[in-house]
């Protein structure tokens, strides 16, 4: 249920201890505002997957699983691969969350890691062909929040670029197209600002969301361009504020794609290392 | 539909598939309480699209559903069947779901929802034609059609899509250059407040052309606001889809 | 909601004066029993439809389109092409109407056009086949009901046969069968009666409905056969009752199909003169 | 199913496909009070239909679908997947919504909801075996049902529908005749009153047709309704969907 | 709706007095332990099916219908025939029942039918491809609870069977295949069996239906073996219940089958006769 | 999955395709209290199977739905659509309605639901990778779940699968023995009650196997209770679904 307008579940008085604290430039948590909680990557931890990762954000927790069929291509592009996104709340990730097909929320977090990968071009399609027209690669990216403590649109385009980075193709599909995995061309990265009073802070977490008067997530690529940007809540930006956003968008952004490169590359060695 | 080159988009001269120039939005009429059994009512055509909005209410929300301090808003935007080049599915799909928060959230910020404790607005969608940008020719009529309910309002809502075509950012984007174009970027504002109530991006933009892009918007919007508000000083209309009707 | 039985939304001194006006063969709203409101037709309303058309009849208005596409046929009937009659009541149309799948009453006045079409014969199927058993032509006839101020009913079968008319094949599909519309064998009109107490009158109005212990929609040919006819409303009829209603909607049928033909006509000189 | 001539559903000698003359009915039987946790039922075959129909009721309705003065009345017609010759989808579809409906009203003119304000009283309908005109038979179940459960009526409703082969006007048509014929014309009346409660119409009929039909359809359904009234008389019999059973 | 813990909607003096009659080996309707009620079994009741059954378990009734068809086989069983199981709770079969898709208990009901036939080896499915890969016989097993006086599983799976060993193929099928019916390998019987304090009782009536602590369902073949168990409610069972519970669905199983072989061999014999 | 044949299940000297012996169960590890959101938690590992469990409540239960003389128990089992080899629709199956129900009913008997009058209890389950024996390992975390989330209980409940192989018994199959084997027995205990509160069984066992089975069963039990009892006595551990995590 959505909370009321002026005052979020843990009422008046925290919000105003919590503007206190953002007028010295904390968070109650004590993180700054600019700050990120601390970030989790792990891989592979499907294996039954063709890929998939487990990105922890504090204690906020998303999977992602990928796997990879071959299959029929749409008909108004039979020379393109297909990637279908979809994104599932675990009823057990907050109590608010109701077990049943999405609801507006998980369609918009899931829309925004469609749209981030997909306008960001960070994967070439027309290179997913095996057959045209008639057989071409389904990217199948399924996105689970499992524990909701707040910015579940980071957690969940990490862990969609951490599982398609790491993800290998099946035997046949592999040796149709002569390599054997996906070969991302771009790394898209979304970084989700939340606006409260006058103050803007990146990451946060579900205490804060209660009382975000605005949230914009901003998805950048590694050459500093903006595949994608969504603004969400009733709260209304300045231009300067989306400005802002931006350029905060890239710095945070290149911080966290850093970290999902290190963490693909030492996995890949360590794989490559068993596999020898 | 055929794909478009950047050339076939964009002249070396300046001009636009639809014989525009970057700058130029599409022709923009609104037509106010075209419905008898909506508290209020808009038409709105913008470029090829026509755009159908009724709100009901403000009535007693259900008791779980109702809010002691202020109103809620819903709203539900719908494509009819043969409103797109190819038939839609008349079942509402996770598109409509999107795009329908999306307008939610874009009116939010303009209706003085706490002069209505207790009570449920409903915004009601259909599109009739679609020729890209919808999600704002849909604000552009809902925040009409709120008015014409008598909705308490701080300002209205006007919207426009930023496209870029051929590296240049062009003003009020058709079909065509939404599916062939480089980048959609719809935005909507509360004109007097100059506050975005509205912000989406698909495609490929760097720090200068957003910010270009957002200055390029509050111009049109400015236009756009004017048609609104002289239509809501016009008296009932009888709804004729069409426009020679 | 339903009404209760013995009292319409504006109550019972309503019913009275309503029955009162009847006797003096008179209506609330000026008409006589027998009399139309004001029909007013557009065509092409919808240009990216292949034919479309808006009905106004009083301030009931519905939208009818069609669009025309290549596709396979049933599996029973390889040797026709396809006819899918949908019809949604746009929840702006009237307070009572909720978004959603269709309802009893949407299904209702849908399956009344469809079958006034279907059983009259109106669409020659058979020369709808492009490659028999493989590609005929589907015809989407959709109709949306966007103001609800009584007698949707007739107000849709005139919007579908109108936009049936105006509507032309695309360019694909007029090649392949050498024509360039759909060319109907005969234009059925639905006409709906009402009954209150001894009471048949045409074209009820919303508040007339509210009232009606009982209606029939009864559709005519231009050559007086009838093609459908359909009972609603839990009020019996006799047989009197139905053999006016013939009576009745063959004459008003011709009136309001001749409107129909002359809009057409009308709009198809306009057209090929635009061509010119 | 195959399709068949005019000529092969109605020979020169009068002599229908099934071998009944034009003006005959086909076999009909009810039995009552089949079921014994619905607080009426019935079992009609008509021909080759078999028909099940349960009242659940009258119950208290719930809070927000009740009438103060009155009763309100659902009924649900289903058909079983192995009904017809090709398997149905088990799903409820528009055609079972909108004979649900033609059901509905056509029993309601005889129940006297008045009497039961508050209540809600459900018509379960279970087609197990489709045969043509399985509507009318529906109907002759469910209001043999409806008085089984002790609900008080004007009259009973009994339907029968007319056909046109070879230009001919027949009574009670099966499936073949339903399909490959020139008109389906249900009619349901309340014998008593000679009142007419549903009248569906699909085909091509003139007027000297239909006034034709309605005169022939009182003469069945005449026949039909002694038989429903004698079923009504007997005891309980077990349920044995089968004839021999 | 579920009743609570302690009382069936008879309330507890019932539940007293159930206890009472089963110290004395004895049940309130009058029948032993391990008694079933009569059983009636009338074949071919609905002949557009190309099989079908009536079950009446004292007046618990169960229908079954087998349609059979020639359709496309699943992919990753090219060389087998289909068998689809459904089973459907009539609205007037009792009062707790809803309309609309089936619930918890139907489809518990439902699995119990297809995994006794499947599980048991009943029908050979690989007898059933007339091309492999392409075109197989679709088995649809359709089951419908029409007056549900207790132990519907067992009423089902008696109908299930009889209603499978009756059916014969469509001609195009027969033809296709060189036989006429689907010659069954093994003849699956549910025996259901109730546990109230600690008594065990086979085919509980619907009155003591309320009072049971658990259920378990054992389907068993002519050969002994046992094809499928299941175990319901949530009370706990001890090993010598189900010990128990096996040897006698057992021997009940054995009854219950020999009246189903025999009332199909009657209704064959008729059958031939008639054609003769 | 390509079929294998009994003797690529089962060597002869009595190895099975994953290297165990016939009376070897799978790994099992399982962690608690790694949600933070849901009152209780537990994640299993049994064999490849990962499974995460969760519990909502006690809270107070709708109106409409309580008991005023205990709690209600809801259990949903959900697979996730990268959990198994082929790709699994996200949307709710008839198959995991009649887990969710087995689950529930193996749990019901060690919940004290008496204590907790008109309150609801929800227990979601997600199986984020499967191989063979959910069910079983889906009890095994629930049970956890429910003590972490300070449910009265009587007992945990602990389940595995017996399977037949090769005309063997063979204890805790995995995915391809659940596929290709003879049987698959999954069986639920209270351990310390030794009372059996899951029983289902697919597949050909005469009358001795069975017997056998749920001994061997009950062995297995009380190694994997030991298990659940040690992690319900450690902290707080953080949820990492890998194992290396």
């Amino acid at each position: 249920m959505r909370k009321p307008v002026f005052q979020g579940s843990l009422g008046q008085d925290y919000y105003e201890y919590l503007i206190e604290k953002l007028k010295a430039n904390q968070r109650v948590d004590g993180r700054t505002l600019d700050s990120y909680r601390d970030l989790k990557i792990d891989l592979n931890v499907v294996p039954k997957a063709e890929g998939s990762a487990q990105v922890q954000l504090g204690k906020t927790s998303v999977l992602a699983g990928v796997k990879l069929t071959a299959g029929v291509p749409y008909a108004d592009t039979p020379d393109e691969g297909v990637l279908t996104v979809g994104l599932d709340l675990a009823p057990f990730a907050h109590p608010e969350f109701q077990p049943g097909p999405p609801d507006e929320k998980a369609v918009g977090w899931g829309r925004v890691v469609d749209r981030g990968i997909r306008e960001g071009k960070a994967i070439d399609l027309g290179s997913l062909v095996i057959e045209e027209g008639r057989k071409v690669v389904i990217i199948w990216l399924d996105l689970t929040l499992i524990n909701h403590e707040g910015n579940a649109q980071d957690a969940a385009s990490i862990a969609a670029l951490a599982a398609l980075m790491s993800a290998r193709f099946p035997e046949e599909i592999a040796s149709a197209l002569g390599r054997d995995s996906l070969e991302l061309l771009h790394f898209p990265v979304s970084v989700t600002l939340g606006k409260i009073s006058d103050f803007m802070l990146v990451d946060p977490s579900i205490e804060e969301e209660d009382y975000l008067d605005s949230e914009l997530s901003v998805t950048s690529l590694e050459d500093g361009r903006i595949s994608s940007m969504q603004k969400i809540l009733s709260g209304p930006l300045n231009e300067e504020d989306v400005m802002k956003a931006v350029i905060l968008a890239k710095k945070k952004g290149d911080e966290l794609r850093e970290l999902v490169l290190k963490t693909v590359k030492k996995h890949k060695s360590r794989a490559n290392k068993d596999s020898e | 539909m055929s794909k478009l080159s950047q050339e076939e988009l964009l002249t070396d001269d300046g001009i636009r598939n639809d014989g525009r120039r970057v700058d130029e939005a599409r022709p923009f009429e609104v037509e106010v309480g075209v419905l008898t059994q909506a508290n209020g009512s808009a038409l709105v055509r913008q470029g090829k699209n026509v755009i159908l909005a009724g709100v009901m209410g403000p009535y007693e929300a259900e008791r779980h559903s109702q809010y002691l301090d202020r109103a809620v808003l819903k709203v539900r935007y719908h494509m009819q069947p043969y409103s797109t080049n190819d038939r839609k599915s008349p079942t509402y799909s996770r598109r409509e779901m999107e795009l329908s928060r999306a307008i939610r959230e874009a009116l939010e910020p303009a209706v003085i929802l706490t002069d209505l404790p207790r009570t449920e607005i409903d915004v009601f969608i259909e599109v009739l034609q679609a020729d890209g940008g919808t999600r704002c020719a849909s604000v552009n009529a809902a925040s009409v059609a709120l008015a014409d309910a008598g909705i308490p309002m701080k300002d209205l809502v006007t919207a426009v899509a930023i496209g870029k075509i051929r590296d240049t950012l062009v003003i009020d984007i058709n079909d065509l250059e939404d599916e062939n174009g480089q980048a959609d970027f719809p935005i909507a504002m509360m004109p007097n407040k100059d506050k975005i109530t509205l912000l989406q991006m698909n495609g490929l933009l760097d720090e200068a052309e957003i910010k270009k892009s957002i200055d390029m918007a509050r111009g049109v919007i400015g236009s756009l606001y004017t048609i609104q508000v002289n239509a809501l000083k016009k008296k009932y209309t009888p709804l004729a889809v069409s426009k020679e009707g």
